[in-house]
């Protein structure tokens, strides 16, 4: 890929560092965020590093007002609960602040998402007989059901970012048509979900938006072409007329990504 | 559907009482002025009657001595409520004067019982418009409140009551500690503090303590109110006097006993009221009012619970 | 009345201590009891210092495994909180121990009560125009549909005792007729009432009984005569044929009562 | 309807795990081993396994890898769950190959979200049969869920989707701290240990530490699972192992890590069961097989927090 030729002082820099970067910046300080494990909370732990100390991460464990003091390693790692505000049962995180409608940001990727950004985190292939078993919704669904805005970070391939999603786990902006109604779907709005769904893609490649319900591609990363981007995209990609270009991380930020945030290179 | 709640993250909402009121309480309002018999923020309550803030829909469980205050000064425009009474003793009795045949004023009443308030709570704080319960059939409960509706199972048939959500627009709630960003820790009786705060649009956190946020951090357990739900914060010790505070003072139940009297006389009332809520600027006054003894005959005695391991 | 004039020891025995007295030999050890201020307080805290030691106490405001070091005042007095095994939310109260169905006896009283174990704690006369307010359900209304069985405690006279309440607060046995449908009501079973209902009533002059969906005077108190109680009851009170006379308390029993459970005589 | 359950007053459940599990734990039966990610009952799992316990219907959000053990090991008929993998590090082998095309046997899979999973333990908990939460519009999920149904609400017309009650045979939760009577304290995550205890017919109490009854009373607000409900109380220290207990020993992370290729071949995943299972006798020699380093590895370095104070 061309990121793996792109240099910031000594080390190459590496899609997974471009992708936390890109996406750290989507968050602004004293946002409410509901953090996943991976990249998403490298996303995370670099805003509260850098341009938002105040953001306000909760994860589906039930942490409230996190702050980790090690990178965790499972949703449910012990340096979650450690001096955070707050620890609430499942109940309260499903019902109270995810329904309760109390979560700004929420983060999601996949194994397969469409134009419209539906996810797949449950099988490939046919439900009854998966050529693969995923693990499921976790939380997905009800992240993308009630977050106010939802972020996906996903790396860009054809069996990933799909014409048609296999199985829809989480929705995106509509429904997409199936054999029985041939017609697209009905939209969030008709569907009365009460969250924002998915405003932005954070690839490894670029950056796709949310553009009347359709993923548009409005940003790559220095180096990457637009045709590099639609050969890794499962369907017809809508570009914009004033594609912007992602500066590469400044070596500071990239310093405390890799030093501070995940010293052990255990998502990088 | 679009229910969000904007979360409140900034970092200093200490002010006085006289503020939160002036700012969170508005004439008209839903006010959810919570409380069972434990943590009733009486000053916020006597703050709202010093400011004459009128025409309020005042909503709790268990309207008791406070909710009676804010009747007799005239400000309550309507009661929801499911249990109206002074709690071990007897009877409201300025609301008893505006809820009977022989009342020559009345105001409006909106009647659940205690788990119909509760599941009202719930749903509100859940982003649900209703809630489920398995009540009131067998009673005239529901025939004297519309609001109260049926839903059938899609499993078993089975009818079920439901409530509607309630979402107050001001919930005022006393906590034993909080920070000055409103994260705070409750313990003893819990009544409907969470839900509350969870379902309302304002919140008042009354403390009796204000704590730094690594206290609260060092038993994440104990929090029952994240501060993001919270819009001001007060300090105010001994704030729930004659209710109780677990660990800081005790319930003065001879103040209960003797409110009979003094409230069954709108004279006696009137009284008291010039005296105690309008004869003084603020809390602090009013605890010197009550005399050196109030302290000495209430005050906790310590017995203190260890604490647990946090570490990893 | 009669019971003025019994005496046990120096002092008389008062109504309020009869009450007290039979109703806690209603209650076995370990049995799971949601205890009413007042005289239910009296009866589970005798009955705890007397035959039934691990009796299991719950309280509305939400302790669990109660052990109160004085005589509550009220409901939320903080000695109920103080050595409690637990302490649960309102929520947690109604939902899950109420509903939940883990309450096998439950206290109540109220201003009337109908020969159905229906209670009015409501209004006395028309509802939008009442005579007297009352206080109105509380916890009533769930305690008399969810626990497993019902102990009504109330004093017997025309005005409480009555043909017909005005106001149906908590459910009793059926539902009694109305203008509107004067067949009488939907029993408990038909209205799918999850509680067993009202068991027995204990009265300052004897014990009625719920016997086929109605109460019946099955015990009267020494000194008591049945003329009494009928005229005290505002409906034609059925009899037993076997009466049982319920003989006065021990002299230990009712030391316990007044000198260790109610020392300050605030209940009795 | 009458959904009583007979509560639990035995003066003292303790018991081994054995004993518990031959009692509680019947071929066919819904088993629920709670945990999330924290506070895992390894010991109870593995316990089961020695015991061949079959025709499981294995319950849980996030089936992880006890469960996958006990599929392995030929006990689960049917898997309830919504997030079943290997938390932080890839998936469930032994799951994947019993439910994938190419499987040459399958089990029966019954799929929600994590948020329709607690809904169903909250309606099971609360004496409902069905629970309703704004969910599954847009998705496949209640398509091929057939358990999922739908409600209006009363009052907005809205749709909302409803999950059915559930009620466990057995729910196995592990404690931090319990009495012999059962009642438990919890601090950390929480998961749904409390709902699952509510709604479980018969429940095992697992702990780190048996305490007397006075500690417990010392600080009733940290009381989960009150001891009515349980019918076993297990001592079983480092009993979570992989996983871990808030304030005794930390997440053996490297385990999880290692799990992945141990998992993947067959071969290598019976030779870890033969050994660490079937070749155990119970928990304390799973512990000394694993040699002295993991204590000195996982130990959790003491951070108390302060306790509080319920005098009055």
């Amino acid at each position: 890929m061309a990121t793996d030729t792109a240099n910031t002082g000594a080390k190459p820099l590496k899609p997974s560092e471009r992708m936390a970067v890109r996406a750290s910046q989507e968050l602004k300080d004293r946002q409410v965020v509901f953090v996943g494990i991976g990249l998403p909370n490298l996303a995370c732990n670099l805003a509260r590093a850098t341009h938002a100390p105040q953001l306000f991460m909760i994860y589906e464990s039930g942490t409230i007002g996190t702050l980790p003091a090690r990178l965790p390693v499972s949703i449910g790692d012990p340096t979650l609960v450690t001096d955070s505000l707050a620890i609430v049962s499942q109940a309260d995180i499903f019902q109270g602040y995810l329904q309760g409608g109390l979560i700004e940001v929420g983060f999601l990727g996949g194994a397969q998402v469409d134009k419209y950004g539906n996810i797949n985190t449950t099988v490939i292939g046919d439900y009854d007989n998966p050529k693969i078993r995923l693990p499921g919704s976790g939380g997905a669904c009800e992240i993308a059901t009630h977050s106010q805005q939802v972020l996906i970070m996903m790396r860009m391939s054809p069996k990933s970012f799909v014409a048609k999603c296999d199985f829809v786990t989480s929705p995106g902006s509509r429904m997409d048509s199936t054999k029985a109604s041939p017609q697209l779907g009905r939209t969030r709005t008709e569907m009365k979900l009460p969250g924002g769904g998915p405003t932005k893609a954070i690839t490894d490649l670029g950056v796709l938006e949310m553009i009347d319900g359709e993923f548009t591609l409005t940003e790559i990363y220095e180096g990457v072409t637009v045709e590099q981007v639609k050969q890794n995209c499962g369907w017809e990609l809508k570009v914009a007329s004033s594609l912007k270009t992602i500066p590469n991380p400044s070596t500071e930020t990239l310093d405390i990504l890799r030093n501070k945030i995940d010293p052990e290179n255990l998502y990088l | 559907m679009n229910h969000f709640r904007k979360p409140k993250l900034t970092p200093n909402k200490l002010v006085s009482m006289k503020e939160a009121i002036a700012d969170a309480v508005k004439p008209g309002c839903n006010l959810y002025l919570e409380g069972f018999t434990h943590l009733i923020s009486f000053a916020a309550g006597h703050e709202i009657i010093r400011q004459q803030i009128k025409d309020l829909t005042a909503i709790r469980l268990t309207p008791d001595l406070v909710y009676d205050q804010l009747i007799e000064a005239g400000l309550v425009k309507k009661l929801v409520f499911s249990w109206a009474g002074n709690p071990g003793v007897g009877s409201l009795h300025a609301l008893r004067r505006v809820s009977q045949k022989d009342s020559a004023k009345k105001i409006e009443m909106e009647e659940y019982s205690h788990f119909g308030m509760v599941a009202r709570l719930l749903a509100g704080s859940s982003g649900l418009p209703f809630w489920p319960l398995k009540n009131y059939e067998g009673t005239h409960i529901a025939e004297v409140n519309p609001k109260i509706k049926s839903i059938d199972c899609p499993y078993t048939g089975e009818k079920f009551a439901t409530v509607p959500a309630l979402n107050p627009d001001v919930a005022i709630v006393h906590v034993q500690r909080a920070d000055k960003e409103g994260n705070a820790q409750v313990w003893g009786l819990m009544g409907t503090q969470k839900e509350a705060a969870f379902a309302a649009e304002r919140v008042i956190v009354v403390a009796e303590e204000i704590v730094d946020t690594s206290i609260i951090r060092r038993d994440p357990n104990r929090t029952l109110i994240p501060g993001i739900l919270v819009d001001h914060v007060v300090h105010e010790p001994w704030g729930c006097h004659p209710s109780y505070a677990q660990g800081y003072y005790d319930r003065d139940n001879q103040f209960y006993v003797d409110w009979e009297d003094i409230s069954r006389d709108p004279a006696s009332y009137k009284n008291y009221l010039d005296a105690f809520v309008f004869g003084v600027k603020d809390r602090h006054e009013y605890i010197q009012k009550m005399g050196t003894d109030l302290m000495s005959r209430l005050k906790a005695k310590p017995r203190k619970c260890e604490g647990v391991d946090y570490g990893y």
